[in-house]
């Protein structure tokens, strides 16, 4: 049995599909991330879970219970919300403590247990200040002991760090993951950041349109992308998409007629089927010679990251981006070669979706757990 | 709030503020200016000449009882005004808020008497509330002098502090609203994940939330029946009966524009001026200081 | 009328509204149309009382009419003002002859000062009467009209019993007719000084006249439901419910005489008397009331004019009969109501009964205390009375405590007003 | 909504009614009370439901108070008033708030007191003020002894006279000087970015430029919102023009004729004639205040939810 | 002659001092970015720049003028604001044209030069919608068009990307490196964003606390932070540092007795000296052996990137982060050991100035410019 269960769930706004009827079995003490872009639907699934939208089709179950006419106080998840949503007028432990006043838990009993939640995310010393007298991040935390100290079955999080500045992001993410691992709670947690969803997700789901795209775990998904949303969302320096033709050698032909050598996609390369090809930035290595089956190019821009460099080239009318570990110093229309590791993704040029042979087109692992 | 971006000049401003500030030194600071004057005067009601006489106008008003009732009378009419037309307004508020389907149209309503002139609800009201006719006049029928706000100074109190409760709903619904819709909808969600029921939150955060809110319309309210109170009692009971309805604003107007005594009335306004002014001030304070979310 | 561009226009505020007011517009009108020169703007505040404060907020601001209606009440407030020009000054200026002694000699000593100088223009004068509903009277037996409050107690007791719900209508701001009039009727005191003429020192003494035991009658008619309380605040004023029937007695104004025929229920039959008085005393004369005209200064010359021309027109016979006639407003001189006695005037309804308004003003010649009133600030002594009135017969405060009060409250008044003037006397 | 209680749900719609109930009385009373006969109106208790005399009692109140060229009156004023009112408080609220003076708080104390202290308690030498309004300068040139000085060297009397009694200005410019538009305006001008000043400022244009070009076409919900406030509270005016105007067919607003036809002494109890008065009286603002309302509760709203 | 000098530029509010004197030199044509924490006074100066901020002291002087005195409109500086600042109640054209009617360009003209700049920032399509009708991306070029068609001498950025999510970023990062280098215009952007700022400036300015901490290219910043502050504000993840001493055979000793050996920073390596390490993830390599010199650790998490992963790894009681592109699936708990490469930093304890000695630290660059 699942802890979650959405069985084609769809939302409805007057007129207005936003949920197209998804399905998504969530174990216990899965940590999931809903992934996609603004607008797609993201909030509103989680805020169905939680009860605050009403299902306009399907079923939601929690445990063993369909939901779908619960109240949100009657389905036991916690909620963090995008702005915290704090109760301004009640300090730290009035906040944490609300839930279990409204639940009629005796004073003692309650101040005990905000006392021993906030001793967990650090706020013990704050306990008695307004949320205006703390800083964005003890917000977030307050936000997130107000929650766990229900101690609800799930724990649901909708975009909980994106008013946050980059570094304090990081300092929450790995917060996050120390309770999740304490706890050991489902949580579903919302997103538009891929980094904050590769992360943290023991599996990501993949939304887009109010449709989920994938779902799996993150290293799954980013090296066997289903689609070419999915691809082209996830991994950042986004992967080179390239529209193209095979000839009659198999080659793929893209752009002003450069032509590429595609070594996988065996069955696949009939002569002028239209595809997209996927490239990896990190799958384009710069060569110093022209050797065989490099691909030529010139560098339009290098953007600098410090520890590498992004090699923006022009190849054939084609755009192809490198990231480059080595090198440094290309001054833009400096010609370079490229050649590309065997990682290639293929995608209908129709429907988007992965176009895939029986051999597996992801690199090896080295997978060494000891 | 401090601004940062600022236009620096030397006399534009001043051409701005002109106009303004040239009627109000007009037609107020000079008027007001002359009564101050009055104040420590006893004024000849057909201007021809006056007398300093100090504080004398300033001890006889605090010497008399009348006064003191009718300051007394102001404060509960002012309270009890206040409280019945802000009490109705924010329920009407709290559930208007709650945006259940045709609650437009009763929002509306709810805007009307703000447009109605005290004189037309007075006039109104004196008719609905009439001992013998209109629709109190059954009661009376039934418990005869059970309402009898003509020779009853308490029930033309009542009477009139109802009228002018009831006027006021639409303004305090207006601000109410406003206030209720600042509040950001996830604090209301995630009081409701935090299983409080609708009524709980309404008393827990909503309540609290538009503190600042309910603390302006409170000030505002206490001010305008001190304010607009005059035309109300005008038409309804001219002060009476036997001056029960007589509060500050209509015992200066009675004594200084009708009793001809300008002095004792000057003075009178003086002392209202500054409950009013320390009653602004203290609100002041407070509008500045609104509560911020998250 | 001719071209407006030549005439000069002056104003004219009074303080009657109503039926009232648009017979003073009508007479505007005739005065317009009878001569070229002037063109005179009548415009009505509303009462009495509205008409003096909006006089004075306009004199002080110089944006004042040339005339102002102002009531017997305001008439020391006037006098002390040094705002006016006196009426026989204005009239031997512009070369009109009028001969004051042919007026009232009650209401020459209203308007007139200590030496004897006529202020104001005598216009719309009145007294205090009381109204019968001669149906009621019948239907309780009662023959002819009660001359005294006695007999008023008597018919009213009766009419109580007989049904009618309410006997007397009384209305407790109608301080002029229960007060005032009743004092002067009886030869009792208002204030010291013969009631201020002597002196702005005055103090008010109503509270040790017989005013005392009149009002804690009245308080046990009210009491006994004989007196029911007729007034604007209940939406039904006691000359409304005299005239619906409602109320069986009211007292008011003989000016109300023409109003109350025109107004009277259909089928109704009613009459007029002369104030009842208590047991054994002899009636004085009653004194005068309704309003003067008053000049005030700080007008051209050619509005002066005006004025006088105005005054003159009013003063003539046919003018005074016509003024007479439509309202139940007593003529001013003796001459004229000579002449309209002479006429038959009086003899037939819907006349009949105004002679007693002169009759009750010239009952005796003026005392002491029936001159008038010269009190300052004579409308806020009044409002004392009333509220006293009101505390009494409404929240049963006792008779002399109420009176004692409003006396004391009234005193203030006055020593506020001698405080206000000092060092002017009357003059 | 954020949980579908039923019962809660009927509990809304049970105060929402009983509210309008309170709300609707007294207009149905007074729409009722308009279309009653003198009989009916007088008999108690009065009927709840209207008869067919409405037309007549209008007509009569409309004739009786005159309240053709009334209307018209007052809606002159009003109109002025609301237009003089959202200029003048637009143009003081812009000088406190966007430009960094030293005495630009005492200019905003010196507006905002006049709040307090109503026209009813000032009347008599606000009165005199309305006679001339030019008085305050003459009263400083006399004090100045320039008027003196002026008459010694050229003969010439300085005598500075400006009336408003009886004219429109006098029932205008009174009213114009109040400070509620101008704390409101101030209120949502503090509500402006800095940024879009200083936008403005990097293309170049000057205070008034920004001025007409970006602040008040952003105000146009709030000068709405200030509009109708301003419309329904110089429509309702009572007491000034009571005073300011003796030339009553000339210059007389709806809302003193309205205490015209209240049942006055020596007059028939007359309450339908009354109430229809107020009907029409009452109706101009409360059409502006329903048909503005979608403007006027969002310009008191500074922000969205 | 540069093209804008400050010199020792100095702001006060009140009695606090926010600027403490900054000089630097912009030549002509130059993209200089000014980065630093929240706070640190990056706007105030682009504000002084442009004259919407008083200067309390020094000089700036754009052009050969020195502008302290001038208005923002005579200096002929354009500036795209953190939250674009476009006239809500404007449509795109007139927002575009704003500026030139102002300045009383004819309408015939302006109409062309507004669709001129639409055109090349791609809003031709839009020109009569609003603002508020409008993508955040489009608004962005709405703001960008603004300040370009006055054609200004000095473009000034101030966090324009900030309310952009991640895709947008990078697009919009393209859009203006784009725009600079078509038109050439001398650009100071301000930004907290360390990708940002790497990837777009020729100069970068770090900001500390009023202060400038460093200038220089990116990559030399990047390879030789001048202080503990920049070393550890410039790179993601960020580098690690570790406080520690040097025992008696010159091992560096940190934690809890963790000892690494350490070959470069010679003649610093005074034994019972405290100095704080830094090493960047990406120097940080895992051996599947205990080679000789390898550190021992244990792994806490790993943060999986998609192309790379982060191991967070406990060594002996300090933290380290290692950039891994190999392994993967790496249990919390696994004992790994760890080697470092000579690209070491080194600084001081007390004031966080880098300690250098003449070797350079950085990596030796294989630079082929070709
Ligand atoms: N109350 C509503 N009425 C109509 N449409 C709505 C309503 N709430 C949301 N939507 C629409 O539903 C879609 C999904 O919204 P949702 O908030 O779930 O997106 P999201 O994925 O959370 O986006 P973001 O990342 O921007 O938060 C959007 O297109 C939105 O416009
Ligand atoms: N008007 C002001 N009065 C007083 N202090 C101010 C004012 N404006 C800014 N400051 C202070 O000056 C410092 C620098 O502010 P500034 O806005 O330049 O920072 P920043 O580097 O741009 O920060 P951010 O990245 O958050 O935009 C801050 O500490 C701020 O509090
Ligand atoms: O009604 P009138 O005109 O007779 O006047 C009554 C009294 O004299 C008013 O003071
Ligand atoms: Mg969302
Ligand atoms: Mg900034």
């Amino acid at each position: 049995m699942s802890a979650i269960s959405l069985r084609n769930v769809r939302k409805r706004y007057g007129k207005n599909d936003i949920i197209h009827g998804v399905d998504l079995e969530i174990e216990a003490g899965e940590f999931i991330v809903i992934l996609g872009p603004s607008g797609c639907g993201k909030s509103t699934l989680l805020r169905m879970i939680a009860g605050l939208e009403e299902i306009s089709g399907g079923e939601i179950a929690i445990g063993d219970r369909v939901v779908n006419k619960l109240e949100p106080r009657e389905r036991g998840c916690a909620m963090v919300f995008q702005n915290y949503a704090l109760y301004p007028h009640m300090t730290v432990a009035a906040n944490i403590g609300y839930s279990l006043k409204v639940a009629g838990v005796p004073k003692a009993e309650r101040d005990e247990r905000v006392q021993k939640v906030a001793q967990s995310v650090g706020l013990g010393d704050y306990l008695d200040r307004r949320p205006a007298a703390l800083s964005g991040g003890q917000r977030q935390r307050v936000a997130m002991a107000r929650a766990m100290v229900r101690e609800p079955k799930v724990f649901l999080f909708d975009e909980p760090f994106s008013n946050l500045d980059a570094k304090l992001r990081v300092a929450m993410r790995a917060e996050v993951r120390r309770l999740h691992r304490q706890l050991g709670v489902t949580s579903i947690f919302v997103t538009h950041d891929q980094v904050e969803a590769m992360t943290l997700a023991d599996r990501l789901v993949i939304m887009n349109g109010g449709h989920v795209e994938q779902v799996g775990r993150p290293a799954d998904i980013y090296d066997r992308p289903v689609s070419r949303f999915v691809a082209d969302f996830i991994g950042s320096p986004a992967m080179n998409l390239l529209e193209g033709t095979f000839d009659e050698n198999g080659h793929f032909v893209h752009g002003a007629g450069g032509r590429i050598a595609v070594s996988s996609l065996n069955g696949q390369r009939v002569p002028g089927r239209k595809i997209v090809l996927g490239i990896r930035p990190e799958s384009v290595r710069r060569t110093n010679e022209a050797t065989e089956g490099a691909i030529p190019g010139v560098v339009d821009y290098v953007e600098e990251l410090g520890s590498a460099r992004l090699i923006h080239a022009d190849v054939a009318g084609s755009r192809l981006v490198a990231l480059d570990t080595e090198g440094r110093e290309l001054a833009s229309g400096t010609p370079i070669h490229l050649t590309l590791d065997d990682a290639l993704h293929a995608f209908s040029i129709e429907d988007g979706k992965r176009i895939d042979v029986h051999a597996p087109v992801n690199k090896t692992h080295t997978g060494d757990t000891q | 709030m401090e601004r940062r971006a600022y236009y620096r000049n030397r006399v534009l401003p001043w051409l701005l503020v002109a106009p303004q500030l040239l009627l109000v030194l007009v037609f107020f600071y000079w008027p007001t200016s002359q009564a101050l004057y009055w104040a420590f005067t006893l004024e000849q009601p057909w201007g021809g000449g006056n007398e300093w006489v100090g504080f004398d106008n300033f001890s006889a008003v605090f010497s008399d009882s009348r006064y003191w009732a009718t300051v007394v009378r102001s404060a509960v009419y002012g309270v009890s005004a206040t409280a019945i037309s802000m009490v109705i307004a924010l329920t009407l508020a709290l559930f208007v808020d709650r945006g259940l389907r045709g609650t437009k149209l009763f929002q509306s309503v709810f805007i009307w008497p703000y447009a109605l002139a005290a004189p037309v609800v007075g006039v109104a009201f004196r008719f609905i509330l009439s001992p013998e006719a209109g629709m109190v006049g059954a009661v009376n029928l039934v418990w005869p002098g059970i309402w009898d706000p003509a020779t009853n100074g308490t029930h033309a109190l009542i009477m009139v502090i109802i009228c002018h409760a009831w006027l006021s709903i639409g303004y305090n619904f207006v601000f109410f609203l406003a206030g209720l819709q600042m509040i950001p909808r996830s604090i209301s969600e995630a009081g409701a994940m935090d299983g409080a029921r609708p009524a709980r939150r309404m008393l827990d955060l909503q309540l609290p939330l538009i503190a600042p809110t309910t603390f302006f319309l409170l000030i505002m309210n206490i001010i305008s029946t001190f304010t607009d109170s005059f035309a109300l009692i005008d038409t309804m009971t001219e002060g009476g009966p036997i001056g029960s309805t007589e509060v500050m604003v209509y015992k200066i107007y009675e004594n200084g524009f009708k009793g001809l005594d300008y002095s004792g009335a000057a003075a009178q306004s003086i002392v209202l001026m500054l409950i009013v002014i320390a009653l602004t001030f203290v609100q002041f304070k407070w509008v500045e200081r609104r509560i911020h979310y998250a | 009328a001719t071209s407006g561009e030549a005439r000069t226009k002056f104003e004219f505020w009074y303080g009657l509204s109503g039926d009232l007011s648009e017979r003073i517009q009508d007479m505007c009108k005739t005065f317009n149309d009878s001569q070229a020169d002037y063109e005179i703007v009548c415009v009505s505040q509303e009462t009495y009382e509205n008409n003096l404060q909006n006089t004075i907020a306009a004199f002080r601001a110089q944006k004042h009419p040339t005339v102002t209606q102002i009531s017997d009440g305001g008439t020391l407030d006037l006098m002390l003002s040094g705002a006016y020009v006196p009426v026989r000054e204005l009239m031997e200026k512009n070369g009109y002859q009028i001969d004051w002694k042919n007026y009232f000699s009650g209401i020459a000593s209203y308007y007139s000062s200590p030496s004897g100088e006529l202020l104001s223009m005598p216009f719309n004068s009145s007294t205090a009467m009381i109204y019968y509903n001669t149906d009621a009277l019948k239907a309780v037996g009662f023959e002819g009209l009660p001359k005294t409050w006695s007999e008023v107690e008597t018919v009213a007791r009766a009419m109580k019993a007989k049904g009618y719900e309410c006997p007397v209508a009384f209305d407790p701001t109608g301080v002029w007719q229960w007060f005032e009039q009743f004092s002067a009727i009886h030869n009792q005191p208002i204030a010291t000084k013969g009631n201020g003429y002597e002196g702005l020192d005055a103090e008010v003494t109503f509270n040790k006249t017989k005013f005392v035991d009149q009002l804690t009658w009245i308080k046990k008619m009210y009491d006994e439901g004989l007196f029911v309380h007729k007034s604007k605040a209940v939406g039904e004023t006691a000359n409304d419910a005299f005239v619906n029937a409602k109320c069986q007695i009211t007292s008011s104004s003989i000016a109300d005489h023409g109003t109350f025929g025109k107004q009277a229920k259909e089928g109704m039959h009613w009459d007029v008397s002369m104030l009842p008085l208590l047991d054994g005393f002899t009636r004085t004369n009653s004194l005068v009331g309704g309003a003067s005209l008053w000049t005030l200064k700080g007008k051209s010359e050619e509005e002066y004019k005006g004025a006088a021309a105005f005054y003159a027109f009013l003063a003539k016979p046919e003018q005074a009969e016509w003024w007479s006639t439509v309202t139940g407003y007593i003529p001013v001189t003796n001459s004229g109501f000579e002449a309209m006695k002479a006429k038959g005037f009086y003899d037939k309804a819907p006349y009949k009964g105004r002679e007693l308004a002169i009759a009750s003003l010239t009952a005796t010649p003026p005392t002491e205390y029936t001159r008038g009133v010269r009190l300052g600030n004579f409308n806020a002594i009044r409002k004392e009375i009333a509220n006293a009135m009101q505390e009494v017969v409404f929240n049963n405060k006792p008779v002399q405590q109420a009176l004692d009060e409003a006396a004391a409250r009234s005193n203030e008044i006055l020593r506020r007003f001698e405080k206000t003037y000092q060092g002017k006397a009357l003059n | 909504m954020i949980e579908r209680s039923p019962l809660f749900d009927y509990i809304t719609y049970g105060v929402m009614i009983l509210g309008l109930v309170i709300i609707v009385m007294p207009f149905w009373i007074v729409f009722v009370g308009a279309s009653l006969s003198l009989p009916e109106v007088s008999r108690v208790p009065m009927a709840l439901w209207p008869s067919d005399h409405l037309w007549e009692n209008l007509t009569k109140a409309w004739t009786r108070a005159d309240l053709g060229p009334k209307l018209i009156n007052t809606l002159i004023v009003a109109t002025c008033v609301t237009i003089g009112k959202i200029t003048i408080a637009a143009f003081t609220a812009f000088s406190i708030v966007f430009f960094n003076y030293r005495s630009r708080m005492v200019v905003f104390w010196l507006i905002f007191i006049t709040l307090m202290l109503p026209l009813e308690v000032r009347i008599v030498p606000t009165y005199s003020i309305a006679a001339n309004a030019l008085q305050p300068f003459q009263s400083i040139l006399d004090w100045l002894g320039i008027t003196g000085l002026v008459e010694t060297v050229s003969g010439i009397r300085i005598a500075m006279n400006w009336n408003l009694l009886n004219s429109y200005s006098g029932l205008i410019l009174p009213l114009v000087a109040t400070a509620t538009g101008t704390f409101l305006y101030r209120q949502f001008f503090m509500t402006v970015p800095d940024e879009l000043v200083e936008a403005s400022k990097m293309d170049g244009s000057g205070p008034m430029r920004f001025f007409f070009d970006v602040l008040i076409p952003l105000s146009r919900t709030n000068m709405l919102a200030l509009a109708t406030i301003m419309f329904v509270s110089s429509w309702n005016q009572y007491l000034w023009p009571l005073l300011v105007t003796t030339d009553r067919p000339n210059y007389g607003t709806v809302m003193m004729e309205l205490k015209s036809l209240i049942p006055a002494q020596n007059g028939m109890p007359e309450w339908n004639v009354t109430m229809a008065g107020a009907l029409i009286v009452m109706l101009p603002p409360l059409l502006v205040v329903a048909f503005m309302q979608r403007w006027f509760v969002r310009g008191l709203i500074s922000k969205d939810k």
